[in-house]
């Protein structure tokens, strides 16, 4: 059977050339870094010139940048390190109601330890208003933290705004670019982002391994204790292959940008035409043009989403319901309760993203499958008949 | 995921439609849950159930839930099919996933819905429908989603 | 030049057969385990009979066992979850002097936020006395986290004896198992013991993995929140390569169990009493029984022990001089203080542990090689000219 | 980590051993630290550094540190020798990590304690001895350590 995989934001498959980089080090240059051995050395050594390969194509500092197992590590130990190491200074923080649940469910967690945090709106494309970010502020602000780019919709955040505007009140700014990394060029030398959130496996690196860049002279208490790894700031034993694949992948993303960029935008475009085109009621999510290079989102009404995605693994195509980590539970997606969908068209949605090796035979396929799994779901639902009742 | 028998009721649903003037007619589940379920009855003057049909908005386990107790009841009296338990409709299907347990439950309450609907109708009385209020929405859906799985 | 890798407690490198079952998951095999399709189920699956294949060995349940991204992690998760989780019930925590730094920091952080804990004494060999963690209890005791193995001087901690104890008072018992893995016969079925904590690149597995067990029944709070990955337990998308080759490498540890013990006790031996015999005034450190079999702890008067890590590492040896992880800094040990040793021995201390690729051969050139740099660097010190005198 | 020079000097070490009934002894550090740092001075009547001698316990920097800063010093006058600064140790190596550069300084203290010992016994006034203490335990260690370094 044909296998179009079509969930790249998701996660993705690590590319050739990075498995090839990291190969080594699961064998022959094993050591631990923090050895004082030739083989510990070196794994040092590659291990630092990896941060400096990505510091490199993110115009920071290599200093700036910690290694962690993830984004949602990286996350945690932001949002959680701001808040302990402001709290003398104020208990507010201003996020928004669309983040990945690694920042929202960290908020929540503060709230129960005695932290206000305001949840901005969106509007209906997902956008979070810079306005609206500075009438949020209080004295009591201390972090300010809104994604790059939602990994449900696809919309990208107006940052350098709401960056500027935490700037200009002192208050420290923490953005989520997990989607963003190989997708939109990423200058910290320019960015007034404090803290950024990064992870390898959705630019074709490891699953496991991350980063979180953290601006020089901003100190954060350690979320893993113990070893002096990481420069005291995060313990435990490298994993020196996850993290030299992880810089493979960043240079191949920015070594490739604009062809990639391209590609997926004329594949995206070319995918929600047809959908909109061959399928009636089919609401498309998010902005049009401030968007993930790789995203489509729609929502098919009278159905349910579940059902969707596997009536297409049945056809061997890969896609997504709301964001893959929270499609264990099936729950109507926060975001898309946020942009105002209601539950009958939130749970009809369908995320379908596309990645490096998408091709245009892939989104015929998928313009050929899915109307008829369309059409084959709703005439199985109530709610169709009474909508054509009604008409 | 899903065993085999759960893939092929999904994909091949058994009894999938509406039944003209049917003689009971009940709908469970809600939107905001993501699932609705709603069966038709036609039942003859021995209270048999003759003919029976659904039409579910849901997940796959949703649709295989429906389509499997329609196949069990179909031709059975009335007063057995009011026997059925969501447990058996999980054991005819080899099996649901911990979260999907409620989607069985909902299968098990829309055929009661719409006997219930029959009963009222005809001004029949069963005793297994003491209580049964169609309209109750149950949070089956969130206890059971917390005992989670891997 | 010959290369004597002698630093297994530090890292091992992955075995051949590991990084096989490891491979596929990064690129064909490589779905988010969280997704609904085809390649996603199949990632959860083979991530669920990863943790099956562990936990049978380990005789507990699967859902037992959460993955982490090493042992790091599991400890600080385990003993910042408890005192969270339990901290209505008291704020007394017992550890012991001679534990890894990723449980000493956190207690270190938690007696900051108010918890009050007792920092066991152990004796010459580094054994806690059981005797005196009873004695350490109070009504508001809630935790005792005492290391299986230490990894340092390789003594092995009466464990039983103390979660006995530990269960008479109905307290929280944790264990860190890093060094235990694959090298003692481990039986939760048994063991009285509540958390575990393991790590997969000690044991010939991929570095960034690792595991708590958690006994059914508790509850701790996340360490790390977010999506709904590990029961809802642990978030971020999950490391499959790295976890099936966790459950690969426990499998062949446990397989090849009496084995391995075996042939590392004997070139444990071998290599303990050359040193002996060849160098004067060497001082073995920690139990010579109850001992890690790959574990051989020394200390040389007179010298210090990053000049002979660099003299070993010129003709090809990897050793170590206290934890790998502390190395970075090259202060006394804390565990090596806590045995009783003075700044002037502690300092000249060496680790060299031995693995499953250790041969007589590396044992015959270790005796070959160090006695003369020893000698050499002896004759440089100060402290061994007035000694000489003294005599 | 180490640059090559330092490797030299570690590995073979300039001026190890002890000079019988020296001009001038000091010795720097303690076993607290790790390190020990003793220096011996053979000084003419021109006040000329004519033999320079080092034991030292400790790390592979220190090592390095001592036999450079021997070298440097060997056959300059002592006036001239007082100049040392750790900073021209460390560039001399070609470097040192962050986390040793205290070596350096240990260095520069042990020729410093050593000419104090030969101004002592001989009598002699250096300006740049102006409140040098011998037995002074500076916390240079602890303090670079926090500047740390990957
Ligand atoms: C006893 C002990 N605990 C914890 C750790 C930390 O494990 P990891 O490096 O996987 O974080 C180690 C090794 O570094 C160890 O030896
Ligand atoms: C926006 C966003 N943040 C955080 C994460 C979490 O990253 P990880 O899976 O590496 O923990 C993801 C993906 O899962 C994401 O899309």
């Amino acid at each position: 059977m044909r296998l179009v995989y079509m969930d790249y934001s998701a996660t993705t498959p690590v590319k050739e050339e990075v498995l090839q980089e990291m190969l080594p080090y699961f064998t022959e240059k094993f050591g631990n870094a923090s050895s004082i051995y030739s083989t510990g050395r070196q794994a040092k050594h590659d291990m630092d010139a990896a941060r400096k390969r990505i510091a490199d194509h993110l115009h920071c500092v290599p200093e700036e940048l910690y290694f962690t197992s993830g984004g949602s590590e990286a996350d945690n130990w932001a949002i959680k390190g701001i808040a302990k190491a402001r709290k003398s200074k104020g208990n507010h923080i201003i996020t928004s109601k669309i983040e990945h649940h690694a920042v929202l469910h960290v908020c929540e967690t503060l709230e129960k330890e005695g932290f206000d945090v305001t949840y901005l709106d969106v509007d209906e494309k997902g956008l979070v208003d810079p306005k609206a970010v500075e009438a949020a502020i209080t004295d009591q602000t201390i972090l300010i933290t809104i994604m790059y780019i939602n990994n449900e919709i696809g919309t990208i955040e107006p940052i350098v705004e709401i960056g500027e505007i935490a700037k200009k009140h002192q208050i420290i700014f923490h953005t989520d670019a997990v989607q963003a990394l190989g997708n939109l060029r990423i200058d910290l030398s320019e960015l007034p982002v404090d803290l950024m959130t990064f992870s390898a496996h959705k630019v074709y690196g490891p699953k496991g391994v991350g980063a979180l860049y953290v601006r020089k002279g901003i100190r954060i208490p350690n979320l893993i204790e113990g070893g002096a790894q990481e420069r005291r700031r995060r313990a435990g034993t490298e994993n020196v292959a996850g993290i030299v694949g992880f810089a493979k992948a960043v240079e191949i993303a920015y070594d490739q940008f604009d062809e990639h960029v391209e590609r997926l935008v004329s594949l995206r475009e070319k995918l929600i035409e047809g959908l909109i085109a061959a399928i009636p009621d089919t609401r498309v999510s998010g902005d049009r043009d401030q968007r993930h290079p790789g995203n489509v989102h729609v929502c098919f009404k009278y159905i349910e989403g579940e059902s969707i995605l596997l009536s297409l693994d049945m056809v061997g195509i890969a896609g997504s319901s709301g964001s893959a980590c929270t499609s264990g539970s099936l729950d109507p997606s926060h975001v898309l309760m946020a942009i105002g969908l209601g539950h009958d068209i939130a749970h009809g949605s369908l995320r379908l993203t596309i990645g490096d090796f998408t091709t245009e035979d892939d989104i015929d396929y998928i313009l050929e499958q899915l109307p008829p799994i369309i059409d084959r779901l709703r005439r199985m639902s109530p709610l169709y008949e009474e909508a054509k009742g009604a008409k | 995921m899903y065993t085999e028998i759960v893939m092929d009721h999904f994909t091949n649903p058994r009894n999938v439609g509406e039944i003209e003037n049917a003689d009971g007619m009940g709908e469970v589940g809600n939107v905001k849950c993501g699932d609705i379920m709603r069966i038709y009855l036609r039942i003859n003057a021995d209270e048999i159930i003759e003919d029976i049909k659904f039409k579910t908005f849901g997940c796959g386990s949703a649709i295989a839930a429906s389509s499997i107790a329609t196949v069990i009841v179909k031709g059975k009296a009335v007063k057995e099919a009011l026997q059925l338990t969501n447990k058996q409709v999980v054991d005819a299907l080899g099996g649901l996933p911990a979260v999907k347990v409620h989607c069985s439950v909902l299968a098990e309450q829309a055929l009661k819905a719409a006997i219930f609907d029959y009963a009222k109708k005809f001004g029949k009385e069963y005793p297994e429908l003491e209580g049964f209020d169609p309209d109750a929405d149950d949070d089956h859906h969130d206890l059971i989603e917390e005992i989670g799985e891997f």
